[in-house]
């Protein structure tokens, strides 16, 4: 029985460090993946979702009804950021990774200006469970359970629906599929609003669990960029696993020595897969160069 | 001596021809001159700036010229100033030590410059995953640094105190001929690092117009093609790295020994930004565009914030957002570009 | 002359420069300058901090000001940024010539803008609740130490909840030296320490140290979090249904989660604090009327505000005593005399001449599961003692110096 | 006559895919030699592993009995080979003069240097362009620069990778002219190319490459008449056909 809660407890906290990398990660991925932008405002969507999921809640609106809300807005305000910076910096990464900073920064402050330096929260909600001599915080089974629904959902985007394969033919032969009459422009706009929509789903998601303030974002970014350096361009090849390897490094240091540990052994870790797999990520530039 | 002197100017730089050294010489005519009219807070102040400019002119060399761009210049910005603390607090400023402790911490600075620049250049690491990593490292930095409180955190007498920083370390000093001249964050400064300034900025002239720099912007045009006119790109950008590294190292020395005082939010995510906003606003590809650039940054982000108070954030990062847009050279080399462009004009051809 | 009202900062700062940099002479006014931060991260605690000293200047100047002289105050946003603090220090005391400046919220801003005061012989008050031991001269602290605040607070838990004692804390200076303290008087006190962990500024996943805590199974746990990302601490805490009594010196009193957390995600705290607006005090009621009168709009008056508007009347004293000198040496000589005391909505606050730092009233306040704040218990006249115990004699030496408990002043 | 450049059972596959298969290939001292193929017969990836910008699974790469298979490709550019990509490799940020300049201050400095490029400039017809950004010129122009940079090096041994595409015929005779020229001063060329014409105006030896393997050598009038040669080619625009038709 002891055995059990020991397993478990780990289990529990392998779960939530995976459920955090990957939502963290994954609008991050989708955009990097198939844009090849590197967005630093990404902080800043996850945010956006969780003050409009906190809002309407507060609002009136049930939690999960909020959490969407977060989404959709995240992500229209994603595919209006693309109209207006990003679509006139394809080909530049440079220059997007300091536009998107630029973006990053406005939106951090403008937020404190206009609403304030913290919102009060929802509350987490379905209270907790026991089991052996632990009690754990039921809503964060939820969190792994919408990790694995993101990976599920984004999965099936891609390779079971049209806008999929048009997504992908364009990413890897523009040319090709503008000649084919694909509106590319439409296709990068609706791929930057889906990766905008998930940050704001992952902000969403945790906004009962975390102090409503307008710097909130920067908890996440390195765990995001950490996972997509690891994880690579492609989403369900390159994150998941990515986030599965480093949840189990930073939750066993975590358990292990203490959390700055977990936090540095994140980032070793990083150092590490770039050492041992250089040509994992060179090729990876080269494909995207090609 | 003279071949050197050729390349102050050349196609790496913008500025070239009598008329651009004119200007040169009345500008820093005028910065030598105003000290006498300027009050000690105005001259103190502008001391400070100068010390920032540093970082930026690398942060140019690196990302303008050489096409990497690094989010790590504060990584070596902290470095060298906690370096320069540790040296000074155990061994002293007697005989001019503290001119050695520059030189210590920058050569510190540049040594971890060229052993993480081997990992990523030679690993072929490039594009935006620079940018990632160089950025990961500097925040571990800043946290590991931050956790340093506890007093067995020290190297010899100095305590690196954790989030609250390291201070008193003694200010720059000059040995002097009636003991010690100490440069304290005003005249004396001033001129010190007027003239340091001057120095790099032709330095890094000759350089990036010099064989080094010709094969650099090469790099950054068409990495493929530099390595086959038999270019090793490897080692011009690790060069490049560690020479832009190693001024961030100065910058962050200067720093330390202007406040006396060094903390670990010198490498966080807002100061990293930083030399970012300097270098693109003013114009990556130039470095007097970068020169002119930070100070007409520095000063107006430190004005707005006395006036502007709470929106000076709000506009640094729009700033950056219209210039990438809409001169995506940086302000100063399209005005430079632009009066070049009616100096052409003005004689009809 | 105009003295600056809420928000004309402008006008104030014109005013400041056309005056220039004169010499003090009986009409003119006292300049006071005033850094914080009123944007970035920290300004939800500190904002109250500017919008105390300028209650306590207009208060000041309407009754006929210092001395016969108007104050006059000079104020910077500092942007939650401590190479802004160097900027403005260097500004106040240079350009605008200041008497005093009233300056700082984070431990680093202090230590970012202290070299400077030193180096200027200019004269700081810094109105925070800090980690303790800064024994320098040209400082004076306004705010609570931990021994103020923990020989209250531990001994009154371990009595109620028992001896098992878990920390969680910032892990940096505040953190490290408070838990440092939390461990001697424990220890004096006959308890055990079942636990302690450090949490990196920034982290704000808690669901391991919530496991490691209910491992331990402790009687009381102490949070000495700081920051905003590890707030989510106890929402994180409050949903995995860990209701161990939580003991704070930093909480409800500076940055009054209380209000600003769903309930219950507080239940169950205590809190050692010198003021918060809820103290229920004749002299607290009438404090908290006049700030609303002024401001009726502040969320809400915290311990840094109150400590801020003492501070003004404890200046006034010290200058007043001098025979209208601002100069830091005859203030001084006030200082050692021992007796600069006010009557604070607080209550009644003495400065200690060897450490320079002020007794406190410290009030126990407890957080229920509606976010309700009540005063179990309160002490009066809590000294700063650690440092004048342990050496530090501003009225001999001067060290210039922060001392911490493992580090102390060597004799 | 010995050869300039050898490679011994060069493999080099993607994945499961081989794309260079036990290749065994000869570039003679001095000659000109095209190598051509139909499309995915893996010329490109031939040409990158010569240029060590691949590195082969197994085989090797001599150049003047030396193996170079190890070195990286500025090591290679170092001991005489010199490369013109298909996508015009210049640098379009910088001038003309400024490109020529990059690849010729290996070896030359101050007015000599100066004098070397005016040479060039003529020699390319591009002395009209010297001030303008390399990115502004034609598409032929930007293939000459390229060649310019090319032999700046003084190479003994010039690799062109479809140096006519996308030229009119009559830039196509002139880049042919030019290769002919530097043959005359002992440059050994070897180019791939798809252009018959061009093929035949400068080809001393010519090199099918299908499916990864060298598939039939001889001069241009010999592979002209090879009915197996022609067969490859009809076989994909047979395919090719058949795809539109489906």
């Amino acid at each position: 029985m002891v055995l059990l809660d020991t397993v478990f407890a780990f289990l529990y906290q392998l779960g939530d460090a995976f459920a955090f990398l990957v939502l963290a990660a994954c609008g991050l991925a989708v955009v990097f993946g198939m844009m090849g932008v590197i967005n630093l405002a990404h902080g800043e969507f996850i945010m956006c979702g969780a003050y409009v999921t906190v809002a309407t809640t507060r609002a009136g609106l049930p939690l999960p009804l909020g959490i969407l809300a977060g989404a959709l807005v995240a992500g229209a305000i994603g595919m209006v950021l693309e109209r207006l910076v990003i679509r006139h910096l394809y080909g530049r990464p440079l220059d997007t990774i300091v536009a998107t900073w630029g973006v990053s920064l406005a939106a951090t402050q403008g937020t404190l200006i206009v609403l304030g330096s913290s919102m009060p929260g929802v509350g987490t909600p379905l209270g907790s469970f026991t089991l052996g001599s632990y009690s754990y915080s039921t809503y964060r089974v939820v969190l792994m359970l919408a990790a694995l629904a993101v990976l599920a959902g984004l999965y099936l985007a891609f390779n079971a629906t049209r806008f999929g394969t048009l997504a992908r033919a364009t990413i890897q032969v523009p040319h090709m599929a503008e000649a084919l009459g694909v509106d590319t422009r439409k296709v990068y706009a609706l791929t930057f609003g889906i990766g905008a929509a998930l940050a704001g789903l992952t902000g969403g998601l945790y906004a009962p669990t975390m102090t409503i303030v307008p710097t909130m974002g920067t908890t996440f970014i390195m765990e995001a960029f950490v996972t997509v350096v690891v994880g690579g361009a492609d989403i369900f090849l390159g994150t998941a696993p990515a986030a599965l390897v480093l949840g189990a490094v930073r939750a066993g240091l975590t358990s292990w020595q203490g959390q700055l540990f977990g936090q540095i052994g994140l980032l070793v870790a990083v150092i590490l897969v770039i050492r041992v797999l250089p040509r994992g990520i060179s090729g990876l530039i080269l494909r995207e160069r090609a | 001596m003279l071949r050197l002197l050729r390349r102050l100017e050349g196609p790496q730089t913008l500025g070239r021809g009598p008329a651009f050294w004119a200007a040169f010489a009345v500008v820093l005519a005028l910065a030598v001159a105003y000290p006498w009219f300027a009050d000690g807070y105005t001259v103190g102040n502008t001391a400070y700036f100068f010390c920032w400019v540093f970082m930026a002119l690398g942060l140019c060399l690196i990302w303008g010229y050489g096409g990497a761009l690094s989010f790590g210049q504060t990584a070596f910005f902290g470095l060298s100033g906690y370096a320069y603390g540790v040296l000074t607090l155990n061994v002293g400023a007697a005989y001019g030590f503290t001119i050695a402790a520059v030189v210590l911490a920058v050569a510190l600075a540049a040594g971890f410059a060229a052993l993480l620049g081997y990992f990523l250049f030679f690993g072929r690491i490039g594009g935006v995953f620079l940018g990632i990593i160089t950025l990961s490292v500097t925040l571990a930095m800043e946290r590991f640094m931050a956790q340093t409180a506890g007093p067995d955190w020290r190297i010899g007498a100095a305590r690196l105190n954790g989030y609250n920083g390291m201070s008193g370390m003694p200010p720059l000093t000059v040995p002097w001929f009636d003991g010690d001249l100490v440069l304290f964050p005003d005249v004396a400064l001033y001129y010190a690092l007027l003239g340091l300034l001057v120095l790099t900025y032709l330095g890094l002239r000759i350089l990036v117009n010099a064989r080094f720099g010709n094969v650099l912007v090469a790099i950054r045009e068409n990495p493929e093609r530099a390595e086959m006119l038999g270019y090793d790109v490897r080692r011009y950008q690790l060069g490049a790295f560690v020479i832009g590294s190693a001024l961030a190292g100065l910058s962050g020395t200067l720093y330390t020994a202007w406040g006396q005082y060094i903390t670990p939010s010198s490498m966080g995510l807002t100061a990293a930004a930083l030399p970012v906003i300097w270098v693109a606003v003013g114009g990556r590809g130039d470095l007097t565009a970068t020169l002119v650039g930070t100070l007409a940054v520095l000063g107006g982000f430190q004005a707005l914030t006395i006036y502007g108070s709470q929106y000076a954030l709000v506009v640094m990062g729009l700033l950056l957002v219209v210039v990438v847009l809409a001169a995506p050279e940086g302000l100063v080399v399209a005005l430079m570009r632009g009066l070049a462009r009616l100096g052409r004009k003005a004689p009809a051809r | 002359m105009t003295r600056p009202r809420n928000g004309s900062r402008l006008t104030a700062l014109a005013a400041a420069l056309m005056l220039g940099a004169t010499g003090a002479q009986a009409a003119d006014p006292i300049k006071l300058g005033v850094l914080e931060d009123q944007s970035g991260d920290f300004a939800v605690a500190t904002i109250g901090k500017v919008h105390g000293i300028q209650l306590a200047a207009d208060e000041i100047n309407a009754a006929g000001g210092i001395a016969g002289r108007k104050l006059e105050l000079v104020i910077y946003d500092t942007q939650s940024d401590n190479t802004r603090y160097q900027e403005f220090m260097r500004r106040v005391l240079q350009r605008d010539k200041v008497a005093v400046v009233f300056a700082g919220f984070s431990s680093a801003s202090r230590e970012a803008y202290r070299p400077i005061v030193d180096q200027l012989d200019g004269f700081a008050f810094y109105n925070n609740q800090y980690e303790g031991g800064v024994c320098d001269g040209h400082m004076v602290v306004t705010g609570a130490v931990p021994e103020q605040q923990f020989s209250t607070l531990i001994p009154w838990m371990m009595e109620k909840f028992g001896k098992r004692v878990y920390t969680i804390a910032a892990d940096y200076n505040f953190g490290q030296i408070s838990a440092e303290w939390v461990r001697n008087i424990v220890k004096e006190n006959g308890g055990e320490m079942v636990g302690e962990e450090f949490i990196p500024l920034g982290v704000s996943q808690f669901s391991q140290t919530i496991q490691n805590i209910q491992k331990a199974k402790p009687d009381i746990l102490m949070t000495l979090l700081v920051g905003t990302a590890q707030a989510s601490y106890y929402e994180q805490a409050a949903a995995a249904n860990l209701k161990v009594p939580m003991g704070s010196s930093v909480n409800v009193g500076q940055g009054y989660e209380h209000k600003r957390f769903q309930p219950p995600s507080l239940a169950n705290m205590y809190v050692t604090t010198n003021y918060i607006e809820e103290v229920d005090t004749p002299e607290s009621k009438a404090f908290l009327a006049k700030w609303k009168a002024k401001f009726p709009n502040e969320p809400y008056v915290n311990q840094e505000a109150e400590n801020s508007y003492h501070a003004v009347y404890l200046y006034k004293q010290m200058v007043e005593r001098a025979n209208g000198s601002t100069k830091r040496a005859d203030l001084r000589k006030v200082i050692a005399a021992g007796d600069v005391c006010v009557d604070a909505p607080e209550g009644r606050v003495c400065i200690d001449p060897k450490s320079q730092h002020v007794s406190h009233t410290i009030y126990l306040a407890k957080v229920d599961e509606k976010h309700k704040i009540s005063f179990p218990k309160t002490w009066t006249d809590i000294k700063p003692y650690w440092l004048g115990q342990a050496g530090c004699d501003l009225t001999k030496k001067d060290p210039m110096a922060q001392y911490t408990p493992s580090n102390p002043p060597k004799p | 006559m010995t050869a300039i450049l050898e490679t011994r059972g060069l493999n080099k596959h993607f994945g499961g895919l081989h794309v260079t298969n036990d290749v065994d290939f000869a570039l003679r001292e001095n000659e000109v030699h095209c190598l051509i193929g139909p499309n995915g017969a893996g010329k490109s990836t031939f040409f990158r592993l010569l240029i060590g910008e691949y590195a082969p699974e197994r085989g090797q790469v001599l150049y003047r009995g030396e193996d170079i298979t190890a070195l990286k490709p500025f090591e290679r550019v170092r001991r005489g080979l010199s490369v013109k990509f298909q996508v015009p490799g210049i640098f379009p940020g910088l001038t003309v003069a400024h490109n020529l300049e990059i690849a010729l201050q290996h070896h030359l400095e101050g007015a000599s240097l100066g004098a070397e490029i005016r040479r060039l400039l003529a020699f390319l017809n591009l002395a009209e362009s010297a001030g303008e950004r390399a990115g502004t010129l034609s598409h032929g122009q930007k293939q000459w620069l390229e060649i310019g940079m090319a032999i700046s090096l003084k190479p003994r041994l010039l690799l062109l990778d479809e140096p006519t595409a996308g030229m009119s015929p009559a830039e196509t005779f002139a880049t042919g002219e030019m290769v002919q020229a530097l043959n005359r001063d002992g440059v050994a060329i070897l180019a791939i190319e798809h252009d018959m014409a061009f093929v035949r105006q400068i080809a001393q030896r010519v090199t099918v490459l299908h499916v990864g393997r060298t598939f039939a050598q001889g001069s241009t009038d010999e592979i002209v008449a090879n009915e197996a040669v022609a067969a490859i080619y009809l076989g994909e625009t047979d395919a090719a056909r058949r795809t539109q038709d489906a």
